[in-house]
C-alpha cells in the first residue's frame, strides 16, 4: 500500500496583498519520493517547506508545475494521502474521545462493517501504545500521546502517502525520540510512503533514506543527500554511528549556507 | 468567566452578605425608616410569595413566561446558528445577508414592538419574534467569529480525510464552534430574558411580566416584589440550567 | 473555490477587501436584497397591500428623516438619549472595572459581593424599571441608573474573568524582577486585562442605548424612546421610522468607532 | 426674576385633557402668582402616580381609577382638582368602534368575543365593561385585550380584537377612514358627567407647600375658564399641537369637549361603586379623605 | 558578578487537593552551582524540574531544607535572580515594544538616569542581535527573535544567577542552535551563575560544565555528570566530539532507566 508522489517542476507564488510585493515561495522545484520511500525535507523556517506539503496533499495547488500521485495530478485531497500536523492539539476532534478520532476516516464506511473497524481501530490504538486509553478525551492524556492519537487515525485511514510536518517538534526532547522510534516501527511494518519536514537534521537523518535540503528564498531545492545507515535504526547506536556524524555535518553545513564557515561561533548567532 | 455555579473560592460565605443586607433591609422596615407601602420588609415579601405558591397561581404566568422564553430562546439560537454558520461558509451568502444583518442589528429591540404589532398582532407572534429578535444576533455574531476563527489546521485535517460538505459542517465546523456559539448563546439567554419580560408587559394577557405591570398599576407592591423574586430565581435557574448543559456540551472548554 | 474551501484559506488571503469598491463587490447581492426589501415596502404602502396609518411608504420616512434633520429636533432628543447613555455608561464602567479586578484580586471582597452581584444579574431591566420608579423618580436618576445597571454586567464580567485569566507567566515574570505589588497590578495586570475590559466595554456600548431607549420608552419625558412613543400617539409614524433609522445608524456608527479607537489604542488585543 | 418663582414639577399626558394647564402656563397665569410649572410628559401616563409616591412630581394629571386604586393600598394620594369630565354626548369623541360589515350591535354581541382596552383595570377597562353590561352581555364572558391606543385601529381593522375602546385623535381618524362604526360612548352612555381624570398630589406635598398647591389649583382655573372659551378658536389647536407634535389638520377631526372647573363627587362615588362592582375595590373608600376640599 | 546557588537538602511536597494524596515533587535534594557554573538539569517531564528552578527564584519555598543563595537563604525574589521562561511569548508583555519590555526592570530607576539605562538597553539589544528592532511590538517578531528580547532584558536586570527553564524548546532546530550559542558568548561574557534545566540531553552537555540527571517520581539526585569539553564550545565541532557522543550515550541511558536495554526499540517506544 503505497505510492509514488513526484513534484513536477514545481513553483508557487502567493499574491500580494495590499500593494505588497507577490511572494515566490517555490520556484522550481523537482523531487520524488517512490514508492514505500522514507523522504525528509529540510530547510530554513519559511522557506516553504510545509506549502509543499500541502500541495501534496491537494490542500493548495501549485501555480507553476504539477504534483503527481503515481500518474495523476493531485488536484484536490486525494484518498490516501494523509497529512500529520505538528499542532496534535489543534489536529484533533477535542469533542471526541480517542476511539472516536481514530475512528473518524472510516466514517463513511457502512454500518454493518462498524463493529469490525472498530476493532480495527483499536488495534492501532494498540500499535501506538494506547490500548485501555479508548474512551479518555485529547485533553485528558499528555502531549506525546496526543500525538500518537493522531499517528493512529492516519493509520486507520490506511495511507499510501503519509506527510509529516514537523510532527514531533512540539514534544519534549525524550518523548520526540519515543516517537521518532514508533514512527520507524510502523513505517517498517506498513511500507507507506513518507514525507517528513523537519527543521531537526539529526531527526531527518535517523529517519530517512534521503534527505532533501530546501535553500532560503528564493526556495530551491539544494541537495539530495542519501542515508546509507543500516536498518533497523536505533536513538542510541545509530545516532552514534560515524556515518551519522559526517552527514550530519554536511547538511547542517549546508543549510547554513556555503559562505558561513562550521567552526565559526559567529556564524550560528 | 465567573458563574454561579462555580463558587470563585467562596463556597460557603456565599450565603453571608445577602443575609447581612437582608437583615437590615428588614430592620430598617421594622424601624420605620422605609415606607412599607413602597418597600415592603422581606419577610413581607417571602409571606406574598408564599401565599402565591401556596394557591398555586404561581403556576400560570410562570408557565406561560417559561414557555415563551423557550421557545423563543430555542428559536433565535436555531436561527442564529444556522445564518452564522451559512455567512461563515459561503462566501455568496455572507455577501447577501451582511449589509441586512449590519442594518438590523444596530436596532433596539424595543423600537420595532409598532411594527410587529401590525404584522403580528398584538400576543404570542409579536413576544416570540421580540425575543428571536434580540437573541439571534449575539448568536449568530459569535457563530460565525467562532467559525471562522477555527484553526485551518483543523479543518485541513478533516479535508484530509476526505469528507463530503455536509459532513465537514455537522462533524467538524459545528462541534469545533460550538464554544463560541455557546458564548453567543448565553449572551441572548440574557437579552432573551429581558425581552420575554419586555414582552409580557407590552402584548400579554399573562405571564410573570404583565403580573408585575399590573401589580404596580394597582400599587400591589407587595405581590409586585414576590414576583421579582420569583423572576431573579428564574433567571439564575435559567442559568443554571446552562451552565449545566455547556458543560456537558463542551468539555473540553478551556483544555485545548 | 467551493463553500468550504474558503474557511481554509489562510488569514491572509481572507483578510477584508480594502477599497469602497471591493467592499460593495462582495456585498452587491446584500445592498440589492435591501434594496428590494424597502422597494416592496414603498409598494405595499403606496398600493395599499398594507393598510394602516402605522405603514408609511419609505419615501415619506426618508423625507421626514430629512426634515428632522433640518429641524435640529432629532438631534436633542438623540443628544438626550446619549447623555444619559453616557453618563450611565462611564458610571458602569468605572464601577465593572473597579470591582473587576478588585474582586478578581481579593477573596475577602469576592466573598462580600460576588453573591449581590449574582443576585442581580439575573434581574430583567423592565421587571425593575416599576419598583425603581417608586424609588428613583422617573427623571434622569431612574434613567442613568437602568442604564448602569445593564451596561455593568458585562464590563464586570469581561473584567473579572480577564485578570483570573492573566498569564502566571506574567506575574512570575514581574516577581522575579522584584516588582511592587502596585506597579504589578498597574504596569502589568491592568495592561494585560485592556483587551478584555474592552470586549466588556464595547458589548456594554450597544447595551446602553438599547437600556437608554427602553427606559425612556416606559418613563420618559424626553429622549429618543420617548418619542418614538410620542409620535405614536401623534400619529405621526413617518417621524418614528426615521427616529428608529437614526438610531440604528448611531449604533452602527458607535460600533465603528469603538473599533477603530480599539485597533489604535490596543494593539496588542488579541495578540499575546 | 425666574428665581423667586416657586417650582411645581407636574406629570401631564401630552393629550387634548391638558390642554387647560398648558393654556395657564402659556398665558402666565402661574408665574402671575408666583409659580413655575415643569411639566413632564409621560406616554399613557403610566409613570405618573407611581413618580408623585415616590416624589419625582408635586402633582400628577391621573384617571380616577388609578387614584382610588392607590389609596386603597394605603397611599395617601389627594384629588385637588377636575381635570377631564365627559358631559354633552355629543362631544364625546371616546367610543367602542367595531367592523361596520361585523354585525356587532351591543355587548351581547361580544360574548365570546374580545374588546380592546388600552391597560386592564383602569378607567377605559372599567367603563368597557360597565357597556357591555348595560348592553345586555356578560363582562365575564368578554375577553378584554391590551392594546396600546395608537394600534388600536389597525388591531380592530385586522381582527385581532372584534370591538375598540378608541380615544382621540385615534377615533377620529379611524372613523374618518371609514368601515368603523361607534356602537357606543361608554362614558356618556353609563355615566354622563363622569369625571375621568383629575390631578393628583400626596398628602406630603400637601402638608409641605399648601401655598403652592392652592395657587396651582387657582392658576390652573383660570387656564379651564380661557380653555371653555376659546373652545373653536384656533389658538387653542395650535396649542395642543405644541404640546403633542399632533398636527393641527389632524386635532380639527376631534370635537373639543368643556373642560370642568370642580370635581364632582357623586361622579366618583358612581365610579368607586362601579370598581365595587367589577371587584376591583373591595369596599367603599372614604372619599372625604381622597378628595381635598380645595377640588370642590 | 555572579554568586553560588546551592539546595540543602531540599524537599518539596504539594498538597493534595480535594482528597488528593499530597505529593512529593522532591524528596531530600541537595544539588549546587558554583560561582560562575554553568549547570544543567535533565530529567522526564514531570519531574520537578521548573519547581526546582521556582524555589530558587524564590516564587515557592521548599517544604523542608534551605536554598542558599551565597550564605542568604531565598525567601522570596532576591535581586539578580532572574528567571527565563520557555514561554517568551507569554513571559513578553505585549503592549510594550521591544526596548520598553527590556526597560522594564530598570524603570524604577531615578528619571535622571533614564536616558543612560535606554543606551544600556539598546546595547543588550545588540548583543543579541536585534539592533533596529527597538521599536517592534513582541508579536511582530519570530519566535527566535522573542526569546532574544527575554534574553537581552534578563541581561538588563543584571544577573547574578540565571535561571533558565526550558529556553529554546519552542524554537525550531536552526534557531535553537542559533540561541544557544548567543547564550555561551553572553555566558562568557558576564560570567553569571547559570542553571539550565531541559529535556534534550544534547542541549545540556553542549552548553553545561556540569549536567545533574534527576529521577522520575519520586524525585531525587541520579547523577552529577562533569562535562570535561573544551570551551569555547561550537556546533558542529563539539557535537562530534568522542567525548561529547560518550557523555550522551552515558546520560541518555541514565534518564531511560537502569532497567532499560539502551540498544533495544522497545526501550524507547
Ligand atoms: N496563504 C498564504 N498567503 C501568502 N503567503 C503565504 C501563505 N502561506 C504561506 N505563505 C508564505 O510562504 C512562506 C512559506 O511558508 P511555509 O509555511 O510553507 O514555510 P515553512 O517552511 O513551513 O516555515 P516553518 O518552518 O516556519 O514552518 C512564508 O514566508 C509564508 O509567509
Ligand atoms: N502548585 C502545584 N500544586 C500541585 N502540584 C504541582 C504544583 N506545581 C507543580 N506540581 C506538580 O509537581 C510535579 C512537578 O512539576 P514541574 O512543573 O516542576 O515538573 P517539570 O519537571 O518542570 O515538568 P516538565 O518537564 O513537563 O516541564 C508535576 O507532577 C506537577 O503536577
Ligand atoms: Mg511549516
Ligand atoms: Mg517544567
Amino acid at each position: 500500500m503505497s505510492e509514488r508522489l513526484g513534484f513536477d517542476h514545481v513553483t508557487k507564488v502567493f499574491e500580494g496583498q495590499r500593494g505588497e510585493a507577490d511572494f515566490v515561495a517555490f520556484d522550481d522545484v523537482t523531487l520524488q519520493a517512490g514508492p514505500s520511500e522514507f523522504l525528509a525535507v529540510v530547510g530554513p523556517s519559511g522557506c516553504g517547506k510545509s506549502t509543499l506539503l500541502r500541495m501534496a496533499a491537494g490542500l493548495v495547488s501549485p501555480t507553476a508545475g504539477k504534483v503527481l500521485l503515481g500518474d495523476q495530478p493531485v488536484q484536490e485531497p486525494p484518498p490516501g494521502v494523509i497529512y500529520l500536523f505538528q499542532q496534535y492539539a489543534k489536529s484533533l476532534f477535542a469533542w471526541r474521545n480517542v476511539i472516536d478520532n481514530v475512528m473518524f476516516p472510516l466514517e463513511s464506511a457502512p454500518r454493518a462493517r462498524r463493529g469490525e473497524l472498530r476493532r480495527q481501530c483499536q488495534d492501532y490504538l494498540r500499535q501506538v501504545g494506547l490500548a485501555g486509553f479508548e474512551e479518555k478525551y485529547p485533553w485528558q492524556l499528555s502531549g506525546g500521546m496526543q500525538q500518537r492519537v493522531a499517528i493512529a487515525r492516519a493509520l486507520a485511514a490506511n495511507p499510501r502517502v503519509l506527510l509529516l510536518d514537523e510532527p514531533f517538534s512540539a514534544v519534549d526532547a525524550l518523548t520526540r525520540m519515543e516517537l521518532q522510534s514508533l514512527l520507524l516501527q510502523l513505517w517498517e511494518r506498513r511500507r507507506f510512503t513518507a514525507i517528513l519536514v523537519t527543521h531537526d537534521v539529526e531527526e531527518a537523518i535517523f529517519l530517512a533514506d534521503r534527505v532533501a535540503v530546501l535553500s532560503a528564498r528564493p526556495t530551491a531545492l539544494k541537495e539530495i543527500i542519501d542515508v546509507d545507515l543500516p536498518r533497523p535504526r536505533d536513538q542510541l547506536a545509530t545516532r552514534e554511528h560515524p556515518r551519522f556524524l559526517s552527514l550530519r555535518h554536511h547538511i547542517t553545513a549546508s543549510l547554513l549556507g556555503p559562505n558561513e564557515k562550521t567552526n565559526e561561533h559567529a556564524a550560528l548567532v | 468567566m465567573p458563574r454561579s455555579s462555580e463558587p470563585d473560592g467562596i463556597g460557603y460565605w456565599a450565603g453571608v452578605s445577602p443575609a447581612i443586607v437582608l437583615c437590615i433591609w428588614e430592620l430598617a422596615g421594622r424601624l420605620g425608616w422605609t415606607n412599607p407601602i413602597l418597600l415592603p420588609n422581606p419577610t413581607q415579601i417571602v409571606a406574598a410569595l408564599a401565599a402565591l405558591v401556596a394557591s398555586g397561581g404561581i403556576l400560570t404566568p410562570l408557565v406561560h413566561t417559561v414557555g415563551l422564553f423557550v421557545v423563543g430562546f430555542t428559536l433565535a439560537a436555531v436561527i442564529g446558528t444556522g445564518i452564522g454558520i451559512a455567512m461563515a461558509t459561503s462566501r455568496r451568502l455572507y455577501g447577501l445577508l451582511e449589509p441586512l444583518v449590519e442594518m438590523l442589528r444596530p436596532i433596539p429591540k424595543p423600537a420595532l414592538v409598532p411594527v410587529l404589532f401590525l404584522f403580528l398582532g398584538i400576543g404570542k407572534a409579536t413576544m416570540i419574534a421580540l425575543v428571536v429578535l434580540a437573541g439571534m444576533f449575539p448568536v449568530l455574531i459569535s457563530t460565525y467569529q467562532g467559525v471562522r476563527g477555527l484553526d485551518p489546521v483543523l479543518l485541513e485535517t478533516a479535508r484530509t480525510f476526505q469528507i463530503s460538505r455536509s459532513r465537514m459542517i455537522a462533524s467538524i465546523i459545528l462541534p469545533a464552534s460550538l464554544p463560541m456559539i455557546l458564548a453567543g448563546m448565553r449572551v441572548a439567554l440574557g437579552l432573551g430574558l429581558v425581552l420575554v419580560i419586555l414582552a409580557e408587559m407590552l402584548a400579554a394577557q399573562e405571564g410573570i411580566g404583565f403580573r408585575i405591570l399590573d401589580l404596580e398599576r394597582s400599587f400591589q407592591i407587595r405581590d409586585m416584589f414576590a414576583w421579582i423574586v420569583v423572576l431573579v430565581l428564574l433567571g439564575a435557574a435559567m442559568m443554571k440550567v446552562f451552565d449545566v448543559a455547556e458543560r456537558n456540551l463542551v468539555p473540553w472548554r478551556g483544555r485545548s | 473555490m467551493s463553500a468550504v474551501d474558503r474557511l481554509n484559506v489562510s488569514d491572509r488571503e481572507r483578510s477584508e477587501p480594502r477599497s469602497s469598491r471591493e467592499w460593495l463587490g462582495g456585498r452587491a447581492s446584500g445592498v440589492l436584497l435591501i434594496v428590494a426589501l424597502l422597494s416592496l415596502w414603498e409598494l405595499s404602502s403606496r398600493l395599499g397591500w398594507v393598510v394602516s396609518a402605522y405603514w408609511p411608504p419609505v419615501s415619506q420616512i426618508l423625507a421626514a428623516a430629512f426634515a428632522q434633520l433640518m429641524g435640529g429636533e432629532i438631534l436633542l432628543s438623540l443628544a438626550a438619549t446619549m447623555r444619559r447613555a453616557a453618563i450611565g455608561y462611564a458610571a458602569a464602567s468605572a464601577a465593572g472595572i473597579v470591582l473587576g479586578i478588585v474582586l478578581a484580586r481579593s477573596r475577602l471582597l469576592r466573598c462580600g459581593l460576588l453573591p449581590l452581584i449574582e443576585i442581580v444579574r439575573p434581574m430583567p431591566t423592565p421587571a425593575i424599571i416599576p419598583p425603581l420608579i417608586l424609588f428613583l423618580g422617573v427623571d434622569d436618576a431612574l434613567k442613568i441608573f437602568i442604564v448602569a445597571l445593564a451596561s455593568f454586567f458585562p464590563i464586570f464580567t469581561t473584567t473579572y474573568a480577564g485578570v483570573a485569566a492573566v498569564d502566571d507567566t506574567l506575574i512570575q515574570t514581574a516577581r522575579t524582577f522584584r516588582t511592587s505589588w502596585a506597579r504589578t497590578l498597574y504596569a502589568v495586570v491592568l495592561p494585560a486585562v485592556v483587551p478584555a475590559i474592552a470586549a466588556g466595554l464595547r458589548t456594554a456600548t450597544g447595551l446602553c442605548i438599547v437600556v437608554a431607549v427602553l427606559s425612556e420608552m416606559i418613563a420618559g419625558s424626553s429622549g429618543i424612546g420617548y418619542y418614538l412613543i410620542e409620535t405614536q400617539y401623534a400619529m405621526r409614524p413617518d417621524l418614528m421610522y426615521a427616529a428608529v433609522l437614526y438610531l440604528a445608524l448611531t449604533g452602527y456608527a458607535l460600533n465603528r468607532v469603538f473599533l477603530a479607537i480599539e485597533m489604535r489604542a490596543i494593539p496588542w488585543m488579541g495578540k499575546s | 426674576q425666574a428665581a423667586d418663582l416657586e417650582k411645581i414639577r407636574v406629570s401631564i399626558i401630552p393629550i387634548g385633557d391638558v390642554a387647560p394647564l398648558f393654556a395657564a402656563i402659556q398665558n402666565g397665569y402661574f408665574r402671575e402668582l408666583g409659580l413655575e410649572i415643569d411639566t413632564t410628559p409621560s406616554a399613557g401616563g403610566a409613570a405618573g402616580i407611581p413618580g408623585l409616591v415616590g416624589g419625582s412630581f408635586d402633582i400628577a394629571y391621573g384617571n380616577v381609577v388609578s387614584a382610588l386604586l392607590a389609596a386603597q393600598q394605603g397611599l395617601d394620594v389627594k384629588v385637588i382638582a377636575a381635570g377631564t369630565n365627559v358631559t354633552d354626548p355629543k362631544l364625546d369623541a371616546t367610543g367602542i368602534f367595531v367592523k361596520s360589515d361585523g354585525g356587532i350591535k351591543s355587548g351581547k354581541d361580544l360574548e365570546g368575543k374580545s374588546i380592546g382596552v388600552n391597560t386592564r383595570n383602569n378607567v377605559i377597562w372599567l367603563y368597557a365593561r360597565a357597556w357591555v353590561k348595560a348592553t345586555g352581555g356578560d363582562p365575564e364572558r368578554v375577553t378584554f385585550k391590551e392594546v396600546p391606543f395608537p394600534q388600536m385601529e389597525d388591531a380592530l381593522r385586522q381582527q385581532r380584537v372584534d370591538a375598540a375602546f378608541m380615544v382621540p385623535p385615534f377615533s377620529a381618524v379611524a372613523e374618518q377612514k371609514g368601515g368603523l362604526s361607534k356602537v357606543g360612548s361608554p362614558y356618556s352612555d353609563i355615566q354622563p358627567g363622569v369625571d375621568v381624570g383629575q390631578y393628583i398630589t400626596t398628602g406630603k406635598v400637601l402638608a409641605a407647600k399648601p401655598e403652592a398647591v392652592r395657587k396651582f389649583v387657582t392658576g390652573l382655573r383660570k387656564g379651564v375658564e380661557w380653555y371653555n372659551a376659546n373652545l373653536t378658536n384656533e389658538a387653542l389647536l395650535t396649542l395642543i399641537s405644541g404640546y403633542t407634535k399632533a398636527d393641527v389638520a389632524l386635532l380639527k377631526l376631534v370635537p373639543v369637549p368643556t373642560a370642568p372647573l370642580r370635581t364632582d363627587v357623586s361622579q366618583v362615588r358612581k365610579t368607586m361603586d362601579m370598581m365595587i362592582d367589577s371587584k376591583l375595590l373591595p369596599a367603599p373608600l372614604d372619599l372625604d379623605k381622597i378628595i381635598d376640599s380645595q377640588a370642590l
